[in-house]
């Protein structure tokens, strides 16, 4: 249990360098992919964590993110291409 | 420190290099068609990694049982099914609502494709792909 | 510009306010006073393993009927708010074949997930509210790809209305047999599941009450969503 | 000081900046993923807090359901707020 | 020194505060009062935490003294869903506004008044 803390470590990185994209996008789906994929990386964060805490109940929580989480780029993109 | 823990650790550490790869490639990138190619893929392989090395490393503890590993690869598996889907329709809606690509880009298969299926010269073309029209 | 100086110097009074009130509530400690109480005896008294579940539905039960009926207000609001003689879907544009395939495909799982969450509301975290959430999210990926798509809206409308009446019932049937409203007579007078704590088959009237609650968060959220999505047209 | 609570400095600090883009952003539609991310940090500080029920719900509302709505709303009035005079402030670029 | 836990719910409420109190779009004040709601739920959970104790489902060893207030948990669970609901019920009105009097600024609705 001691590496934990280095991946911890490298998805904090890894959200901060995301978050700076989302600060600096010039257009909006720029901001949208990468609100994206920091909800991909918070899903491992969130197993992380249920490793951490050592309890087998917090890995549900990630399972409702990667089931969901889609649903709302979709109706962003479906928006974006005029299909709603 | 048993056999199994050792071999979740090292791929929760690819799964999360691999995850520093997509967000380095997030902020790298030119344009946002590059930005979404680099970084959804490196994303949904790292977390493949990170799911399936927290279910094994689960099962070398002593908390650890089966239900660990098992639910950790249904959520990979649902991370796979739903990740290409959502970066095909976002990038998809880029394209239609009109962002350049990066003046660097050499090819544009998909305008070739469009502009091809206009003259009447793509047969093959099914007709339920019905958002081109 | 004035406007903006005052609100940021309102801003800062308030802030300043909320600071000073926590100050005397301090982060991490143990400040339990009822909530031990529930978390000591919420196994012999509901059966239950998730003890903000037994709050939500057996201590606390009536509060959460409440709650439907604010959700079912609110539903009903945005249906009459939106309501025109001719509505319907003006979307152009289908999806792509990757979005319909992947949705068809997705969907099944996705209402397997929701029943999985609200079904397993005593041992798991979750419970209805989280689970209708789910199964409207599935409707929510139906209506995003397919243009001509509609929810049963009759079945929907029937199905609403059922578990609203079941929840009262449960409730009226609690206080024939106990003497109050929502008592929960499953496990205090049959003692259902009183060897397999932990289990499915446990838990008193909390997985029939929340079967109820996620039906009708499900249906109701589905129902604001198309509301929301479908336009007037003029002939 | 433990990893745990770096975590919940960054977290914290990277939901407050992307709840003042939300507000400050003259594109709505872009406001609205800024709320999205509120929301999935959000459900990250009550996982942190020891709250997997709160946690679940916050992510199956805010993940999809509160930014749809927020779409549906957009494409039937507008996407920008085009009456308001002053200019955003240096800090945002949009 | 103030926990940053209650740093952040201060934060989030002042910041939806300042959105409903100068914004002039409508759709920009209710993503202020989303905001705000979500900063309020922050507050009324990190009240309950006790530190070093585990999350309150008593399966796999857990002990009711190891275990945090579920009562404030409860409370927010169900808030959540209770607002985005009445959030739908408000952008219903403000897309009702929208096709009455063809903006959303709040000052011109409001002169049009009458």
């Amino acid at each position: 249990m001691i590496g934990i803390n280095v991946y911890l470590a490298l998805i904090a990185i890894a959200t901060l360098l995301s978050m700076y994209r989302v600060f600096r996008g010039p257009t909006t789906v720029d901001r949208l992919v990468a609100v994206d994929i920091m909800t991909t990386i918070t899903a491992g964060l969130m197993v992380l964590f249920a490793l951490y805490y050592q309890r087998m109940i917090f890995l549900d929580v990630a399972l409702v993110y990667a089931i969901l989480a889609f649903g709302g780029v979709i109706a962003f993109a479906r928006y974006m291409e005029g299909g709603l | 420190m048993n056999a199994l823990a050792i071999i979740g650790e090292v791929l929760v550490l690819i799964g999360t290099f691999f995850y520093l790869l997509s967000a380095l490639g997030l902020i790298r990138m030119p344009d946002v068609y590059n930005r979404m190619q680099t970084s959804t893929k490196s994303a949904t392989l790292g977390s493949l990694g990170v799911m399936v090395g927290v279910g094994i490393w689960a099962l070398g503890t002593d908390f650890g049982s089966a239900a660990w590993l098992t639910k950790s690869i249904v959520i990979a598996v649902f991370l796979l099914l739903t990740n290409p889907i959502s970066a095909h329709a976002l990038i998809r809606a880029a394209y239609k609502s009109g962002i350049p690509l990066w003046e660097g880009s050499v090819v544009d298969k998909y305008r070739e494709h469009l502009e091809a299926k206009e003259r009447g010269e793509v047969e093959e073309a099914p007709a339920e792909e019905g958002g081109e029209e | 510009m004035l406007k903006r100086a005052l609100a940021i110097i309102s801003l800062l009074i308030i802030g300043y306010w909320l600071a000073q009130g926590l100050a005397g509530v301090p982060f991490g400690e143990d400040k339990m006073l009822v909530g031990q109480y529930y978390l000591d005896h919420v196994k012999e008294q509901t059966g239950a393993v998730n003890a903000v579940t037994a709050v939500v539905v057996n201590y606390r039960g009536f509060d959460t009927l409440g709650e439907v009926t604010v959700l079912f207000i609110a539903s009903t609001g945005v249906g009459a708010l939106l309501w025109r003689k001719k509505k319907k879907r003006t979307a152009k544009t289908e999806g792509s074949i990757v979005l319909t395939t992947g949705t068809t495909l997705l969907f099944p799982f996705v209402v397997l997930f929701g029943a999985y969450i609200f079904i397993h509301g005593h041992l798991t975290p979750g419970g209805g509210f989280p689970g209708g959430a789910t199964i409207a999210t599935a409707f929510l990926l139906l209506y995003m790809a397919f243009v001509q798509y509609e929810i049963p809206h009759r079945a929907f409308e029937k199905t609403e209305g059922a578990v609203g009446v079941a929840y009262v019932l449960v409730g009226l049937i609690g206080l024939v047999i106990g003497g109050y409203f929502l008592y929960d007579w499953i496990w205090q007078d049959w003692g259902f599941g009183a060897d397999n704590i932990g289990r499915l088959l446990s838990g008193g009237f909390i997985p029939i009450i929340y079967t109820i609650i996620g039906l009708k968060v499900g249906t109701e959220l589905s129902g604001i969503i198309d509301n929301m999505l479908k336009e007037e047209v003029s002939e | 000081m433990n990893c745990i609570t770096c975590i919940e400095y960054i977290i914290v600090g990277v939901m407050i900046i992307s709840a003042i883009l939300a507000v400050e952003w003259r594109d709505l539609l872009a406001a609205t993923v800024g709320m999205a991310a509120v929301s999935l940090f959000a459900s990250l500080l009550f996982l942190i807090l020891q709250a997997p029920d709160v946690a679940m719900t916050e992510a199956a509302i805010g993940a999809a359901l509160s930014g749809a709505i927020f779409i549906f709303a957009i494409k039937r009035t507008q996407r920008f707020e085009t009456e308001e005079e002053e200019k955003p402030g240096w800090w945002v670029r949009w | 020194m103030i926990s940053v836990y209650y740093f952040g719910a201060i934060s989030l409420i002042l910041i939806g505060l300042y959105a409903i109190l100068v914004k002039k779009n409508l759709l920009k004040i209710l993503i202020g009062l989303s905001i705000m709601e979500t900063g309020v739920n922050l507050l009324l959970v990190s009240v309950g935490y006790v530190a070093g104790k585990s999350a309150p489902i008593l399966s796999e060893g857990i002990r009711p003294s190891q275990a945090v207030d579920p009562i404030p948990q409860a409370l927010v669970l169900t808030a959540i869903v209770i607002g985005v609901a009445t959030t739908a019920m408000a952008l219903s009105v403000a897309i009702i506004l929208h096709e009455k009097y063809g903006t959303l600024n709040i000052e011109e609705i409001r002169r049009l008044r009458g």
